[in-house]
Order: C-alpha cells, then structure tokens, then sequence
C-alpha cells in the first residue's frame, strides 16, 4: 500500500470514530474533511456554532445563500430536519453536552490533555468557540499533525502556546498514531502503517504509556 | 407606537463615545445600512460589542478602517487585519471572550441577571481578572453581564411594531442583542403592517425594538 | 358625588399612572380591572408572564382557545403586534427592565417600601412570579385597600407577612389615598373624595410624611 | 433516527424514583396524555419538577391524587388543595422557586451552566441557603442549574427527526425542559415528516428529543 497523504489519513481515521445520529461539531481547517471520509450508512447531525444542526455540503456554486455559511463564514446548506437557532442557544447546546463529539485542530496537546489551539505567543486574536466546545463536548478528538513544520513534536510534557481548555482532550489522532487520554495519562492506542513504535517515540515529547499491544491504523 | 424610521432619523442620537452591539457573525446578518450610517456621521470614541470583527470592507468590519472604535469586545479578530493592527500598535484596547461566554454575558445583559457562572475558560487566560467558584467538584468562572447604548440589528422580516423575524444563520447574536441596550434599531429586507407576523414566529418581541428601518 | 366603590376607586386611579406605549404586567385580583378603565387614547402593552405580550381582552364565550389563557389561566387573546415566548424569555422581559410598570395587589406595605402580597404566615402555596416582577419592573404600583377587613391597617412600620421583595414599591394606591415612597420614606400624594388627612393617618399605622398640600384623587 | 413512538414505549424507561420535569402551567401546554401514562404505570416516588401544580384533575396535577409524588419543586401550589394537603401532612416535600429563577435554573441545567445570579428573592424567604453576593453595589442571588432524568413535553407540531413547535401561551417551560433531561419525550398534536417543519421556525431542535408521541 502507498503511504496515504498525512492529513488523508488523519481525517479518514477520524471519521471511524463517529457514529449515526451523534451530534458533531467540526472546527475550522483539517477537521471539515473529515465528513467527507464517513461510511455510507453513517449518518451524522453536524452542528455549526453560528446557530444551525443539520449542517449539509457546501452548496453548488451559484447557488450559495449569503445568510447560510458555516462557522468559518463559507457558503454552507442545511438537510431536512434541521433547525436555526440564535448564539446563546447555539452555545447551551455546545456547552450543556449536548454535541456528542468534536473534532478539532491543535498546535500542541500535552500528557494531562490539555490542549492549545487557539493562539500562539504574541498572536493573540480570539478563542471563537474553540474553548466552549472543548469543556462541553462530551467528547473531544484532536487531529492534527504530530510535529510542526520544522520537525518539533506537537504532542508534549506541558503545552507551552496558550490553553484552550485543560484536561479536555479524549483521544488524539495524527499522521503517525492514535492517543486515548486515560485518567492515566495517554495510551498510545494505534501506530500509523508502516510506522513503528520507536517512530513514535522518537517524534514525541509526551510520556506514552505503551500497552503490550499496539494496533495499527487501519483507513 | 408606529417605528418605521429613515436611517438618518434612526441613528439621529448615535454620539461620540457611545457602546455599541451589532448583530452578526463574520458579517452574517450584520445591518450593512445602518453601519453605513454610523460611517457617514463620523462618530468617533466607539466601544463595539461583537462577536468578531468580520473584514476590513464588510459589515461592522468598517468601522476599524474608519477609526471609529477605540474600545472592542468580541470572540475572534483573525479576519480583519486592520482591527489586528490597530490592536498591536496600541491604538484599540481588546477584551476577548469565548464565543459562548459572550452570548451569555449579553443575554445577561437583558435578562437583569447579575452574571452566570461557565465551565468555560478556566485554566485558560479567559479567566484572568475574573472570579472563580468550586461547585459540587467543578470549577466555573464568573461572567459579567454586558448592556450597550444602542443595539444594531439585521432582521428579515419587521412589523410596525418593532416584531422582528431572522432568516437562517443571519439570526446568529442579534436576538441577543435586542434585549440588551438602551436604544435598539433593525434594519429589515420587509416591513409589514402590524401584526403582519405570525406572533408564534416573532424571534424579537417589539417591545425591544425602538426603530425599524426598511431596505431593499 | 356618590361615594365610589372602594375598589373601583383603587382601578380608577391607577389606571392614571398608565402611559401609551408602556408595557404593563398587572397581577390577579384586583389589578386586573385596571385596564377597563384607561383613556380611549391610551394604549398600553400587556405582558402576560405564561409567555407573551399584546394581551388582549377575555374572548367572548364560545371562542376561548385552551392554549390561550393569562397568567391566572383563564382564556385570554392576544392584539395585533402581539408574540408568544418561552418562559425564560417571558422574566428575562420581567427582571431585565423591559416591563416599565406593573400593578400588584398587596397584603401589606411598609414604611421601606417593602411589600408582602404573596403569602400569609402558615401558609405558603407559592410566590409564582410575583417577586421577579417586584424586582424587575422599572415601576411598581401596588394596588390595595388601605385595611384588612377587620379594620387593621395594611399600611405598617414593618411588614410581618412574608416579604415578596425589600424596598420596590414606588406607588401604593389604596381606597383612602395615593402614597409615593421616596427615598426619604412614604410621602401622602393625595386623598380619597371626602377623606381627610386625619382620616388616612388615623388607618396607617406606618408613619407617613405629609407635604404642606395634600391633593383629592380625581377619578 | 426516526424518534416516532407510542405511548407505552415511550416511557418504558421510568422507573420509581426519577426526576420528572413536565411542561405546562397551570396545565395548559401540559402533556396530558403522557401523564396518563405515568398514571397508569404507577411509579412511585417521583420528583416532580413543574411551573406549578396545575389542578387535582388536570395536568401534572393528577399525579399528587395519584399519591406518586414525594418531592416538588415549583413556584406556585395555589390551585391544587390536594398537593396542598401533602404538603402540609409532611408527605410532601416541597422546595418554592420564585418562577423566574425557576426557568433560570432548568435553562442553566440544559446550557451548562454552574448558576446563575439573579436579584429576584435577595431579602426574603427565597434567600434561605442560597449564597448571597454583592456586585457593583446590588445584591443578587446564586441560583443552581437543575436537571431531571425525563422532561415530558406537550408539543404542537413534532417532525419524525424530533423538531418541535409550540403554539400559543402552550409553549411556556416546554422548550426550557426540553433542554435539561437525560431523556426527552414530546405529545404533538401533529407528526409530519422529516423536514416538514421550517427550520426557521423550529422551536426545540430535535437534537434535545428522543421520542415523539402522536396525539390526537
């Protein structure tokens, strides 16, 4: 098998975590293709924090409705059975766990998973809902790239970059493995193909517990 | 009580140093009209209740390049480079709330509450400056209600009674910012006759609302 | 002129205070009656705290709508102009200050301006919304005759009964005059027809100040 | 999702000892054809969280004749003598809630909130074990969230994916309830469809419910 594109594989491994009928709300950038990976019998509710669920594909071009966008302000659509709603409700459902998963991107995750992905030192220009949604979803996944562009690991000991929420994260999906953040700290769960263990070790700051069985992402 | 106003009639006590809420959400069903006409009277000395400061030539957005506002609360500023700017250099003090919080705090706001208590923010610098309480094991931060002069809104369909109805994702923070200011004018795309909305429909209640003004 | 009713007399005088274009909450009982008596060119905004404004007169029998009733339940109807809304929008209107008066009856006032109308003591069913719309509308106008009806004054120094909130009364309007509490204490507006100073001091047990000129309530 | 269902098996799960809230006052917009079924299964033991109790033979007010309430939190006992009588018996336990903290604190539940703080109560029996602050010179009350295990719901129009609608002065604590319960029921007077309902005109998403009961 040819190596699959990192963010590829992210996303579609991602996609295995989710379930018909959750409630699913998924962050700017990486985590919108994740959609695009689920299973054909999987249907999911997307909710969008500037106040709808039922979130549907992008529309047709020439056919965007200027007061239909999604979170990131794009031409969006919404499927039968969904419902608009204003800011505050949006939030009672994002903050009173009543979004089952969601899925976003992070500049570092550490061992208490905690998670930083709103601001990095010196550029500090809004939380948006980031912060809500990882205190009240009742489960939070974290995909992102295991290291930075310059090759340092993402996952480490203490984030450094400002917090977005602490001890919030459920489980962390990168290019090179899947993490469970237990009450024990994170359990390396599952290895990228053809990437071992020593890998990563070798691309992470973080202490992993490693079980005596490590599976291997299957996408 | 007929509300129906011009845009000039409708902003004629917007005045300098004024605090401002105006719906919308990355200029999403924010009043484009009645933001020109904060524009052409020039007011200056502004605090802006936001979610976000939308871009640099849409909605409220404008109102930074025109260097109206000097104070800003909001949730997120990554679109508009020139709010950005303006905040490094010093020129506009930023208070930054999460998205949710600052949903509350304006519903707060108009629902005579003291603050609620969130969840949200704690450990993180959100919750700088503000109080922290432990209940039944959990942390949670107290947020303060938020009240402006005037409230700028974006509606779909008015009556002459000031009801208003939003359409799709424009609906966003203007409810919210109907209940929570001295003086609240809609800019609407319709305005009926009294009654001309079905009362089970009506999002905004008219006794919130002080002035209508229709655009096309 | 014929002695008036003591309670109409009361509905009569309060329905002065109303302005057009005020929204008005009036509590069950008395209150109620004193919409029946406003000025033909006064147009109020009844707020009904089961959840909207634009009350409209009882509908005639035969066209009562069972989702449709005031907050003492029974049938009811809404104006042109009028919306329905949930509960929490209903006291968020209430406390918020978008109520500009409401009109209560009263078991007791006293000389803080301190009411109890909502229960007696050994018996306490509930305060239902009464103590949100004491707290929260900009102007409180309580409507009560002046004695019990075994001739004790409802007008006292500190009220025994259970308080439904400190310091809220502005007007009281009662059968033997108008009161107004100010911050200096309750000051006597006016007298009934034919009721005299003496009258109203001898029937209050709270103490009263009385301006150099007392008016006539004029209904 | 299709979330239609009957009546017996949309309560199959209640079992003596729960936290019901049940939509309603003074039982209009109350679900009478689901507390006919708490009636006829006979659970025991309940605690009933409700505007008010409605009357001995209407509503939620049924079920205190029926001798399965053991605890109630409300804010007004007047119309039902025989709640009343409990009360008084000491068979009743009771908690009184000024109504507006009332839908505060069903709201908080379903939003998340650790509280909220509210003016309404500060100097009277309302206060009694609730902590007191003091904030920019007013005093105001921290009211609690409450939740409940099942929120019974009196809709008018439900879709198959669970959206309701309300109608009238019916729709009062419904739409707050339907936010703050591990498990949602909804009556409707009408079913339609999924996407039969506009969805700017939905009232409760059908996210907040599990089941939807037709009634005719």
């Amino acid at each position: 098998m040819a190596a699959m594109e990192p963010r590829e594989l992210i996303v579609r491994r991602v996609a295995q975590e989710l379930r018909s009928g959750q409630v699913v709300n998924v962050g700017i950038g990486l985590p919108t293709f994740v959609v695009n990976h689920l299973a054909h019998d999987v249907n999911i509710i997307l909710q969008s924090e500037n106040g709808f669920v039922g979130m549907g594909d992008p529309p047709e071009p020439g056919r965007e409705d200027p007061d239909l966008v999604n979170a990131g302000g794009q031409p969006s659509s919404i499927k039968p059975g969904g419902a608009f709603f204003d800011s505050a409700m949006s939030f009672a459902i994002i903050r009173g766990g009543h979004v089952d998963v969601t899925v976003l991107g992070g500049l570092q995750v550490d061992e208490e998973g905690n998670l930083a992905n709103w601001a990095i030192p010196g550029r500090i220009i809004g939380m948006g809902g980031a912060m809500d949604l990882v205190v009240g979803a009742r489960r939070v996944i974290v995909a992102m790239e295991h290291r930075t562009r310059d090759g340092r690991s993402k996952v480490v000991p203490k984030c450094t970059f400002p917090l977005t929420a602490t001890a919030e994260v459920d489980l962390l999906v990168t290019d090179l493995c899947v993490i469970e953040f237990t009450s024990d700290g994170p359990v390396l769960l599952e290895t990228a193909p053809h990437v071992t263990v020593d890998d990563v070790l070798a691309a992470t700051e973080a202490k992993l517990q490693i079980p005596d069985e490590v599976g291997v992402m299957t996408v | 009580m007929p509300k129906l106003r011009t845009l000039d009639q409708a902003l004629e006590s917007l005045t300098d140093g004024m605090t401002l809420m105006i719906g919308g959400f990355l200029a999403v069903g924010s009043p484009e009209a009645l933001v020109d006409e904060v524009i052409r009277r020039g007011v200056r000395d502004l605090t802006l209740i936001v979610n976000d400061t939308a871009m640099p030539d849409r909605g409220y957005g404008r109102l930074f390049a025109n260097g109206q506002i000097i104070k800003l609360i909001c949730c997120y500023m990554g679109m508009n480079p020139t709010a950005i700017t303006q905040k490094d250099e010093g020129r506009l003090e930023v208070e930054l709330c999460p998205q949710g919080s600052l949903a509350e705090r304006i519903r707060a706001g108009g629902a005579g509450l003291g603050g609620i208590l969130t969840p949200t923010g704690v450990g993180t610098v959100a919750e700088e400056g503000k109080l922290k309480m432990e209940l039944d094991g959990r942390t949670y931060l107290l947020e303060r209600p938020l009240r402006a002069d005037m409230a700028l809104l974006r509606a779909h369909v008015a009556d002459r009674a000031g009801n208003l109805t939003y359409r799709k994702s424009a609906r966003n923070f203007n409810p919210l910012m109907a209940t929570a200011a001295g003086y609240v004018v809609a800019e609407a795309s319709e305005v009926r006759d009294v009654g001309g909305i079905d009362p089970d429909h009506v999002m905004t209640p008219g006794i919130f609302v002080d002035a209508v003004v229709g655009v096309s």
